[in-house]
């Protein structure tokens, strides 16, 4: 498997690390089974996302895509975050490789479970907001064969 | 910056003397060896010759030493091979849960084909009860196959005894000792041992190219039908220059054994010393004393085990993990949680196999960069969150 | 003394920059290509850059390209694999009576296991007739496996009609491309095979190294259960120097053939023309235009082959025949019996194959000394006295 | 397979080879399906063989036994002829390869041919002689497998 130039910047030095304390938001998703959880913090502020962190344990394009869905994120309208999708994230990093795709989809999974977290948290509802699914994210590529 | 190879058990360099020994059969002397002119002999001779060495080094006899493409194909061949032979007799065959995939899932494959297959449990170390085996065996058993060391915790299997019951049950025994032949003392006649798999490229020879061991005496159908290579055995024009390195690596291997296994353990010792005592919530994987020389298993609580590889590469050292990420698959390595290691656990591990390459001051080197990398991940790591808001509370 | 190699069809040399190809990947990179640290990403870039050269010279895609160990693995796998997939579907398999024996001793095994095979008769020249097949095609036919060219006599095969009778027919079909790959011109998709056998030792690349191209969408089982390797395919830690020197060898080849093939057809020729002309009773087995551009195979009455292979030996000329003696086996090549000769003349027969490092200077050598040889092996013969005998009646 | 020196020297220097003009016995065993062919002459005078020669239809072991064998009853009795076997023509050729050893057994078969033909035509008994076998005459090696 051989990562881009991009998913490797973003591996090695990855944006948004950490956490925010009472954040107005926060996502988890995956889990340690499988071997990636990516945990997604929003500080939602007139509904433009001003802060956000993310922790994750998995392999270098769970860090990766997490970095760069932060990057993506930060100080966006909520409905401009609605919009990035697993495609965009993987577009923004050069692309990656199809067993890794997967990880691409849990950022996004990640980013909307928190967004979902804050709806919940204030009572609105969010346009085409969709409750986090829970259990196996993974998506297995197909075979060609 | 400087280049740190720690993954032995995957493959290895091979030794100057080995290309050496294969040069001249690239070159001048390229005949095939089943040809009758003046050329081909000198390759036939070569071949001869590269036989008897490995008979030797094993204890066989060099009628019972056969060439293949490598491991898996040798372990493929034997299985396949015996099951072909005795299906009228028998249809089942007692394995490990922590065998290669070459024997996995040429078990599973044969299970699909009319075949029962009964996988052992190994304890906590990975080891194979022989009582276990013992136990197993019915009336139509026709095979056990159990390695002979793991490739990935680098416990060592008591094949002398399940050799022994194998023997007194009247049932054949295989062992693929793909990692065990050229690091440890391995002699066929002593492990009671009826089939054994080696590979070249595991013990500094080159890929591609490996042997079977097949007793005197044993029945097995071929896996390459074609020529009449290899006592009709086997099939295809024999990679002369690979077998003359693979005898030529295994001699040095078994030659200079003693000593590197010496000086090997020695830093196999010192690195797991140093890494437990400098790193917290880690745990050596495997048997404490009863493993190979070159194989040293972690795992790292609360971290990913490809994050830590990449980390470990921009620092230059080389090294492999079970993480379900490396493999491409979504399961963690089957071995891992073979002994019982909880998945999140068997997704952070780190192996490193060493070589006789490889020196005191390279293990410094990773014991001096280990413990930021870990505590790196481990800050990124919601596990690791989690786990300090609990011990706070 | 000279010493003349004209048994390329057994196997070829090794051209320098194909050795030099494969260097780098013995010594400096030699990682495990599955690895995912910098020495092995650089394996892996060699590997992927092999399979798409080769993929290229046959007009395939990279996806269709599968490393394997040789002509022979390749043969076991498509016809076992394929065999294997759709034995619930059918059981007739159509092949030819010339195949190689990695063909026919698979067919012959799978005869044993519940499978039929249709062996289809050849011409005077070794041509399968393709409405011979079309004939043979039944509908429980999974599979038809005829070869490209025939080792023995050189003959081709009209590749181009039968793929096209295959496709119409919805039957897989199979070519051992092991003597025309390299040789002649080669392309899958205007050949119209399924799967195609290649091997690297055949045209001056490694031994113990080969290919098999299989279509996209093509269903096979694996013939080596193992890891991940060859998209899940083929088990076995890559042989990347072999895989390195087999796309380099390919390559040379290729870009080679056209002026290689004008110089190796007109020593042919030459050498038909001069043992003809200066020798009685002798007969040019195959086709006469349809063949290998390397291809020589004569019969000379009266004589063994074995006989006049020693003394050529002792001339420094590497030849090779289709005797009985020189294979071990009671019976003379399969081939020449095919063809239509009788025993005895099948005993008589010399394969001369060329490289293109042969020379005009060698193949005169080689007219001078051969009618000698052939005479003083008659006049020591009891069926060349008998012949002399009723001639002069 | 690989001849001994012996072999290679009887082979490429055959002794005897030729014909004898009104032999006192021919013997031809061996057929051309199988690939060889010996003729063994026998000139025999007051009960010793005086001269012998032969003709070889076959590989280099079989010309080599045929040479051997000739070699080894020159000027010998009829009773010492027929003590001669394969396994003694075998042993003066410093061994013979496993898959060859039908060629010893076929020199030795060739040799009792002729002192046969010579038996009949001249109505005499040979003690221990057999009638010559006709048909295949290899003896495969076995498969100690
Ligand atoms: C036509 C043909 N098929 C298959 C093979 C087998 O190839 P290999 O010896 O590489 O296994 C050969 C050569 O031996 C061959 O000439
Ligand atoms: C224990 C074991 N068995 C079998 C194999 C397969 O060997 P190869 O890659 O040479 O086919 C390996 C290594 O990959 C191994 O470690």
């Amino acid at each position: 498997m051989m990562y881009s130039k991009k998913v490797m910047d973003h591996f090695m030095n990855p944006r948004n690390v950490g956490e925010i304390e009472n954040a107005s938001g926060v996502g988890e998703v995956g889990n340690a089974k499988c071997g990636d959880i990516m945990k997604i913090y929003l500080d939602i502020e007139d509904n433009i996302i001003k802060d956000v962190k993310f922790k994750t344990f998995g392999c270098g394009a769970a860090v990766a895509t997490s970095s760069m869905a932060t990057e993506m994120v930060k100080g966006k309208t909520i409905q401009e975050a609605m919009k990035i999708t697993n495609k965009a994230v993987m577009e923004a990093l050069d692309g990656l490789p199809p067993v890794k795709v997967h990880c691409s989809v849990l950022a996004e999974e990640a980013l909307q479970a928190a967004l979902w977290d804050y709806a919940q948290k204030n009572g609105i509802e969010i346009e085409g907001l969709k409750p986090p699914k829970s259990g196996d994210h993974h998506h297995i590529p197909e075979n060609d064969e | 910056m400087q280049k740190i190879y720690f993954d032995n058990a995957a493959t290895t360099s091979m030794k100057k003397e080995v290309i050496d020994a294969m040069m001249p059969y690239f070159t001048e002397s390229f005949g095939n060896p089943s040809s009758i002119y003046e050329i081909a002999r000198e390759n036939k001779k070569a071949l001869d010759e590269s036989r008897d060495k490995i008979a030797k080094l094993l204890g066989a006899d060099s009628k019972e030493i056969y060439f293949t493409s490598g491991g898996t194909e040798s372990d493929n061949w034997a299985i396949k091979g015996i099951a072909d032979v005795y299906k009228d007799k028998g249809n089942h065959i007692i394995t490990s849960s922590i065998e290669h995939h070459a024997v996995l899932h040429t078990c599973e494959y044969l299970e699909k084909n009319g075949f029962e297959v009964t996988y052992l449990p190994v304890d906590e170390y990975g080891q194979v009860n022989p009582k276990d085996v013992e136990k197993a065996i019915k009336d139509n058993t026709i095979l056990i196959t159990i390695m002979y060391a793991n490739n990935e915790i680098g416990t060592i299997q008591p094949i002398e005894e399940i050799g022994k019951i194998a023997k007194e049950k009247g049932v054949i025994f295989h062992t693929d000792a793909v990692q065990a032949v050229g690091h440890i003392p391995v002699d066929v006649k002593k492990a009671n041992v009826d089939l054994l798999s080696l590979s070249g490229h595991k013990f500094h020879g080159p890929k591609g190219v490996g042997a079977l061991y097949i007793r005197k005496g044993i029945k097995i159908k071929p896996l390459l039908h074609g020529g009449a290579q290899e006592r009709g055995r086997r099939g295809g024009t024999e990679n002369v220059p690979g077998i003359v390195g693979l005898a030529k690596a295994l001699e040095l291997a078994v030659e200079n054994m003693e000593e590197n296994n010496k000086k090997m353990i020695e830093l196999r010792d010192y690195i797991i010393k140093g890494v437990t005592e400098k790193i917290e919530h880690v745990k050596l994987n495997g048997h404490p004393t009863n493993r190979l020389p070159n194989n040293i298993n972690f795992t790292f609580d609360f971290i990913e085990g490809e994050s830590l590889l990449l980390l470990l590469d921009m620092k230059g050292i080389y090294a492999s993990s079970g993480s379900a990420c490396t493999s491409g698959s979504l399961d963690p390595s089957h071995v891992l949680l073979s002994i019982g290691l909880p998945h999140e656990r068997a997704h952070g591990s780190l192996r490193i196999t060493i070589g006789d390459e490889n020196t005191k001051a390279e293990a410094d080197y990773f014991l001096e960069v280990l413990p930021s990398i870990v505590q790196r991940l481990r800050d990124m790591s919601p596990l690791y969150e989690e786990y300090k808001k609990q011990k706070n509370r």
